[in-house]
């Protein structure tokens, strides 16, 4: 319309289906097209980093839990290899071994999230998204059975992980396992190349690999727009090295081929836990290092491959027991960094699919 | 007509279309103004029921309850803020006095005049049972020609709304 | 007095609503009201067709039959593509005008 | 002090930078590159635009309160040739602490920076959309800060959210 | 699309005690059945007004005798209305009211109940099931909690206009029951106007649902319902198209005998009308607001449309007119298509009514089925498949109806022949046009193909990007 009308304000959140989270869109719209986005966050701001602060490096493994809480073991892991590496702790074998383990589970669990919730963006009603949560709960109970929590695992430890997992645990996740690529399946066959869930994700939401790159954008995202590029490979943590695995690789960077590279990560972790459970090796699961850990003066940065994408900590200590600066690169708000580009333009349920294919978690964002 | 059915029906329906016609001119916010009109509507396609009327009926709810308020209704939404109140014109009272002079003079003629009625047993011989085939015959038949007009002249109106709102450069 | 409904019931309804119609069409600044009042003037005239079709002895069976029906189907498609220009030019002139009162569209150009 | 298995050697670099832009490097150890805070844009765009290092993606953007300055800290890494370089810049003035904005640079740094002006107070000179991220206008205060909320064992408090006024919206 | 529209695994959900279940309930509905059936053969309820195959009998019977007690009895009452059959019109039309607001209002109670229960099986999880056994009761227990609600009305909502759209919206959604052909005598409005009838009645939620987003002062709302009106009035094109397509078929426009026709011919309009059940089943979606046709209330993109702002009963009743019309919706797909209550001489020995409830079953289970599995469309794909490709398809297929029709009067004779000859030629004229018709508006799935990820495991950026796209 080029009649001069008022701006059609409309705020999408605080409180809002698709949002997942207290999270806040104010969109300017002509019709159904966007004019405008922009976010508003900081809802759920609980100043981890400057908590962190105040503990010691120990105490701090609880606060990563509560960042993503939809990948707790992974944030875990992450800030754990900053300290490892701070400090200059050596973990054993088998540690690293059940780390892998974990936040490859992790990742299944979280990416069955993320396809899942896209999915109800897309106007499905709720089905594919039961039956995500159907594995994601088998996931949630192996992690509840090894280390008594479901979603704020706190598992792994400054120079190995908490426990051992107890004996049933290898049954119930060689199980989970050998189902797995069954359940995938049954997901492929249900939404991939679904005509309407194409017709809504397909050539929405676009992203260049140069914009990408430029934008910071990491994980699921970023390969979706074709460039080959998870840290498991390129700066190879725990044992990733030893594993056999591939990189998905989209090639439009639309919504789309972000579900696609998530669903197939997810068979690819599966591989990955497959050849660690089966390469698992015997000996301590922990590092004993101090209770209070005084590492030297000097600064970490340690990330991993998140389920949404690089997951950094930066550590700077100052010789005393409790972190001098921590800093939490959160893939979350990193990759809303186009959102404004990538919505603008296009119309109100473009967006939200969109939002929905950068999988947030709010929790992150605002940390 | 005697059956008491139809002698109700008609004073009720009657009064709801006058009554809400009147509605129209009084109500304030022009969205209730179109809400009294469907309403109006609404009773006039009973009273054609009366009149056994029932594809004229149905025709009518169809074109004016669905079609023509909604679109109405639309016409409200484009133009927005400034022109939702259904006020008077300069030429309220005159209209009124214009108004309600034709409705005198109408009313009038309708009494007063001698109408070559059919009553009774007439009127019950003259009952249709089934007017949507006798319409549709005598449209393409007798009327074929005036038919064929209509359609084109609900074509050249379809194009020329579009025409007319379209925007330069619009696909 | 009879309770039976006569053909002159009928017109004295089609006439009042008439009336109201044309007090509406003359009445309003509105440009979307003034068609209101004239989608009741169609109205009260296809009531009196009906009417006439009913209750006429001029018509005999036969000769035309239904032929108010068919009279009040064209007027039906009139009114249904009056309302449809109409609305449309209503639009643009608000587009132009930023206004459909009638009393402020008083040029003859714009 | 630690350095991340892919991270490329700081002196090595800062040769590199110094050989191109000799007044952007203010110093190197084995880990980080510091960098002049005025030239930090130039020496971020020539870190990019360079064959061999080819900076393509900033990582990570924040800032550390060292009590007398802030540390402005860049990880970026080039996904071609999988390194990464640490970049720092000292901004000197604690109590306006200005610094350019590396938008231009890398578009990633647009909710970093502002994060970093949120919670640290540093402002980008130069940057699109120098909000307040988490924290709403009017905040008082940078809460990363170190001497944030002690100011003399005082609690100076927060005032409340600014509602948004209450009663009927325009529509 | 088999494979999107297959969430229900049977083979995985049957477990052994329901089949049990199932195995004596469809036991005793054969028993219940052999048992009417010998009853009818016997001859014992010839004649009889009770015979329950065919409940319009009974009130015809009824209406009869009232005719017969008011006649004889010239009474004050008689003369002063002057009538004789005002005593039957009277009872027959609050006995047809009183049976079909008993009907949906049982119907739409046990319906919550099916619809959750079915969701919940389609979506892995139980449904509701403690609110009674097997949660029977969660539907009262949620109008009750509905009806306790407080209702609130926005600040700056125009409060006429926001008290009246759950009320007109039942209107209709209780009227498109009347023209339904429950059995042969069973219809309370057998109009002979009555596919009319339904597209009129079909258009006037359309206000109402308008006036209810309209007037909610709610920006959600304004969108549900600019989306809600542009879309039905889109979609009741093809709608009426696809009716009309029924009519010029059956040469009538009353349900009764269009179910007639094809108890006559024994045949369902569907075998012959392929392209128009699509048509007509797809534009009810869109009319219905049920997925994948539900952007009028999308939740994850609008809350939940013109009714955002509606709490307590009167969400209650939007609710309540979604899932009514939506049977409504199947009641007409089996009247039309699908051959009603007829059932290849079936309907002699079992109740048509209840065959004509089963089909209406079974059609709802489709609309579940959809509920459960697919996205949604975007507003703008919903419009231009409305536009270019629903129309376009109708407006075909009533020409070639059209002409088969004058050609099936002409050669009554041979029905069966025709007939099959029709199907066939529609059958194909359904796959060529649709086929045919998406291929010339640019859709080819052949010519781009769906480019999967691919795995690798070198790691790189733009360089490796453009690596692999010369590779590829």
């Amino acid at each position: 319309m080029t009649t001069a009308s008022d701006p059609y304000v409309l705020n999408i959140g605080p409180q809002h289906p698709s949002t997942h989270g207290v999270f806040r869109l104010r969109v300017v719209m002509d019709g159904e097209h966007l004019q405008d986005v922009d976010m508003v966050v900081g809802y759920l701001h609980r100043s981890m980093e400057k908590l962190a602060e105040e503990r010691t490096y120990a105490q701090n493994i609880p606060f990563t839990d509560r960042t993503d809480y939809l990948a707790a073991m992974s944030n875990n892991l992450g800030y754990c290899l900053a300290a490892e590496l701070l400090a200059g702790v050596e973990v054993p074998e088998r540690a690293s071994y059940l780390r892998v383990i974990f936040a490859e589970l992790q990742r299944i669990a979280s990416h069955s999230m993320a396809n899942g919730t896209f999915i109800n963006d897309a106007g499905a009603w709720q089905t594919p998204l039961m039956y995500m949560f159907r594995e994601r709960e088998k996931i949630l109970d192996l992690f509840e059975m090894t280390c008594g929590a479901r979603l704020t695992t706190n598992y792994m430890r400054i120079g190995g992980v908490a426990f051992e997992p107890p004996p049933e645990f290898y049954p119930a996740v060689d199980a989970l396992v050998a189902e797995l690529p069954d359940r995938i399946g049954e997901y492929t066959e249900l939404l991939v190349d679904n005509e309407i869930l194409l017709a809504r994700a397909r050539d929405v939401g676009v992203l260049s690999p140069a914009d990408a790159i430029n934008a910071s954008i990491t994980g699921p995202v970023l390969r979706a727009s074709g460039v080959p590029w998870d840290l498991r490979k390129a700066e190879p943590y725990c044992a990733y090295d030893r594993f056999d695995f591939g990189i998905p690789v989209g090639h439009h960077g639309d919504c789309y081929d972000r579900f696609l590279v998530r669903l197939e990560e997810m068979r690819q972790s599966v591989r990955i836990i497959r050849q660690a459970l089966d390469g698992l090796p015997s000996g301590a699961h922990k590092t004993e290092i101090p209770l209070a850990l005084r590492p030297e003066p000097g600064e970490a940065y340690a990330r991993v491959e998140g389920p949404r994408g690089e997951l950094g900590f930066y550590v700077v200590s100052d010789g005393g027991p409790a972190p001098f600066r921590f800093h939490i690169r959160a893939p979350s708000l990193i990759n809303l960094s186009l959102l404004r580009e990538m919505a603008v333009g296009s119309s109100l349920p473009d967006a939200i699919v969109t939002l929905g294919s950068l999988d947030i978690v709010v929790g992150e964002i605002d940390r | 007509m005697e059956s008491t059915g139809i002698i109700i029906g008609f004073w009720a329906l009657a009064g709801l279309t006058v009554g809400s016609a009147a509605l129209v001119f009084v109500v304030r916010n022009l969205l209730h103004a179109v809400l009294a009109l469907v309403l109006s509507f609404m009773g006039m396609a009973g009273l054609f029921l009366t009149l056994s009327a029932d594809f004229i009926a149905m025709a009518q709810v169809l074109i004016y309850a669905g079609a023509i308020s909604v679109l109405l209704v639309f016409a409200v939404m484009l133009t927005p803020l400034a022109s939702r109140d259904n006020g008077n014109s300069l030429f309220a009272l005159p209209g009124l006095a214009i108004g309600g002079a034709f409705a005198l003079l109408l009313m009038f003629l309708a009494v007063d005049v001698d109408w070559p009625e059919l009553r009774d047993a007439a009127l019950a011989d003259r009952a249709f049972a089934d007017t949507i085939e006798a319409v549709g015959r005598s449209l393409v038949d007798r009327y074929a020609f005036a038919f064929q007009v209509a359609s084109a002249l609900l074509l050249v109106a379809l194009i020329g709304a579009i025409a007319l709102v379209r925007e330069d450069g619009a696909p | 007095m009879s309770l039976s409904v006569t053909l002159a019931h009928y017109l004295a309804v089609s006439g009042v609503v008439f009336g109201i119609g044309i007090a509406v069409a003359l009445g309003k600044r509105n440009a979307i009201a003034v068609l209101m009042g004239v989608e009741l003037m169609l109205n009260a005239a296809n009531l009196a067709l009906l009417a006439f079709s009913r209750f006429g002895a001029a018509f005999e069976a036969g000769d035309a039959p239904l032929a108010g029906h068919a009279f009040v189907v064209f007027v039906l498609t009139v009114a249904a593509a009056e309302a449809a220009v109409a609305l449309a030019m209503a639009v643009l002139v608000y587009r132009h005008r930023e206004t459909i009162e009638l009393d402020r569209i008083n040029l003859m150009r714009w | 002090m630690p350095r991340g298995p892919r991270q490329l050697a700081g002196r090595d670099v800062a040769a590199r930078l110094g050989a191109a832009l000799p007044a952007a490097v203010a110093g190197a150890t084995d880990e980080r590159v510091d960098i002049a805070a005025l030239s930090i844009v130039e020496a971020l765009r020539w870190l990019r635009d360079d064959a061999e290092l080819d900076a393509a993606q900033l990582s990570n953007l924040c800032a550390v309160d060292r009590y007398d300055h802030f540390e402005v800290v860049y990880h970026l890494q080039s996904l071609d040739r999988n390194h990464q370089i640490v970049v720092h810049a000292r901004v000197e003035d604690y109590l306006e602490p200005e610094l350019p904005s590396c938008y231009p640079v890398y578009r990633g740094a647009l909710l970093q920076e502002r994060e970093v002006y949120d919670l640290m107070g540093v402002r980008f000179t130069g940057h699109p959309d120098l909000r307040r991220l988490f924290l709403w206008d009017g905040y008082p205060g940078f809460p990363l800060r170190k001497d944030f909320l002690q100011i003399g064992g005082h609690h100076p408090g927060l005032p409340g959210f600014p509602f948004e006024t209450a009663g009927r919206q325009q529509r | 699309m088999s494979a999107a529209l297959d969430p229900i695994r049977l083979r995985a959900r049957l477990a052994p005690r329901t089949l049990a279940r199932g195995v004596i309930a469809f036991a005793a509905f054969v028993a219940l059945n052999v048992a009417i059936a010998a009853l009818v053969v016997s001859g014992a309820l010839d004649g009889e007004w009770y015979d329950f195959r065919d409940l319009g009998l009974g009130v015809q019977q009824l209406r009869e005798w009232l005719d017969e007690q008011t006649a004889d009895q010239p009474g004050w009452l008689t003369d002063i209305l002057r009538s004789t059959t005002w005593l039957s019109y009277l009872v027959t039309a609050l006995l047809g009211a009183t049976g079909i607001l008993s009907f949906v209002g049982g119907v739409l109670l046990v319906l919550i109940w099916v619809e959750r229960r079915l969701i919940g099986r389609i979506q892995v999880r139980r449904g509701p099931n403690r609110v009674g056994p097997f949660g029977l009761l969660q539907p009262v227990a949620d109008a009750i909690k509905l009806i306790q609600k407080e209702t609130l009305i926005p600040v700056g909502a125009d409060r006429v206009m926001f008290f009246l759209p759950p009320v007109l919206v039942f209107i209709p959604g209780l009227l498109v029951w009347a023209p339904v052909p429950w059995a042969p005598h069973m219809t309370y409005v057998d109009t002979n106007v009555g596919v009319l009838y339904l597209v009129a009645i079909g258009s006037l939620a359309t206000l109402a649902i308008f006036m209810a987003g309209w007037s909610s002062n709610n920006h959600y709302a304004l969108l549900g319902a600019m989306r809600t009106v542009a879309m039905m009035i889109s979609y009741e094109i093809p709608l009426a198209l696809s009716l009309l397509t029924v009519v010029v078929l059956t040469g009538s426009a009353q349900l009764s005998a269009i179910v007639e026709w094809q108890s006559v011919h024994n045949v369902w309009i569907v075998v012959l009308l392929p392209l128009t059940l699509f048509t007509f089943f797809f534009a009810s979606t869109a009319e219905l607001n049920r997925t994948p046709n539900d952007i009028a209330e999308a939740e994850s993109e609008i809350v939940a449309g013109f009714h955002t702002e509606y709490s307590g009963m009167k969400f209650g009743l939007f609710y309540a007119v979604e899932l009514g019309n939506a049977v409504a919706v199947s009641a007409l797909t089996a009247a039309l298509f699908l051959g009603g209550w007829s059932m290849f001489g079936l309907q002699e020995w079992v109740p048509a009514y209840l065959l004509f409830a089963t089909k209406v079953a079974a059609v709802y289970f489709v609309l579940v089925w959809l509920r459960g599995t697919l996205p949604r469309f975007r507003l703008d794909q919903l419009m231009a498949f409305a536009w270019k490709y629903l129309i376009p398809l109708a407006l075909l297929n009533l020409g070639v109806v059209a002409i088969e029709a004058a050609l099936f009067r002409r050669w009554e004779g041979e029905g069966v022949v025709v007939l099959g000859g029709f199907a066939l030629a529609n059958g194909l004229l359904t796959v060529v046009a649709v086929r045919g018709w998406a291929r010339f508006l640019g859709y080819a799935p052949e010519r781009e193909p769906l480019l999967r990820p691919t795995l690798t495991t070198g790691v790189g950026g733009l360089r490796a990007v453009d690596r692999m796209r010369t590779t590829r």
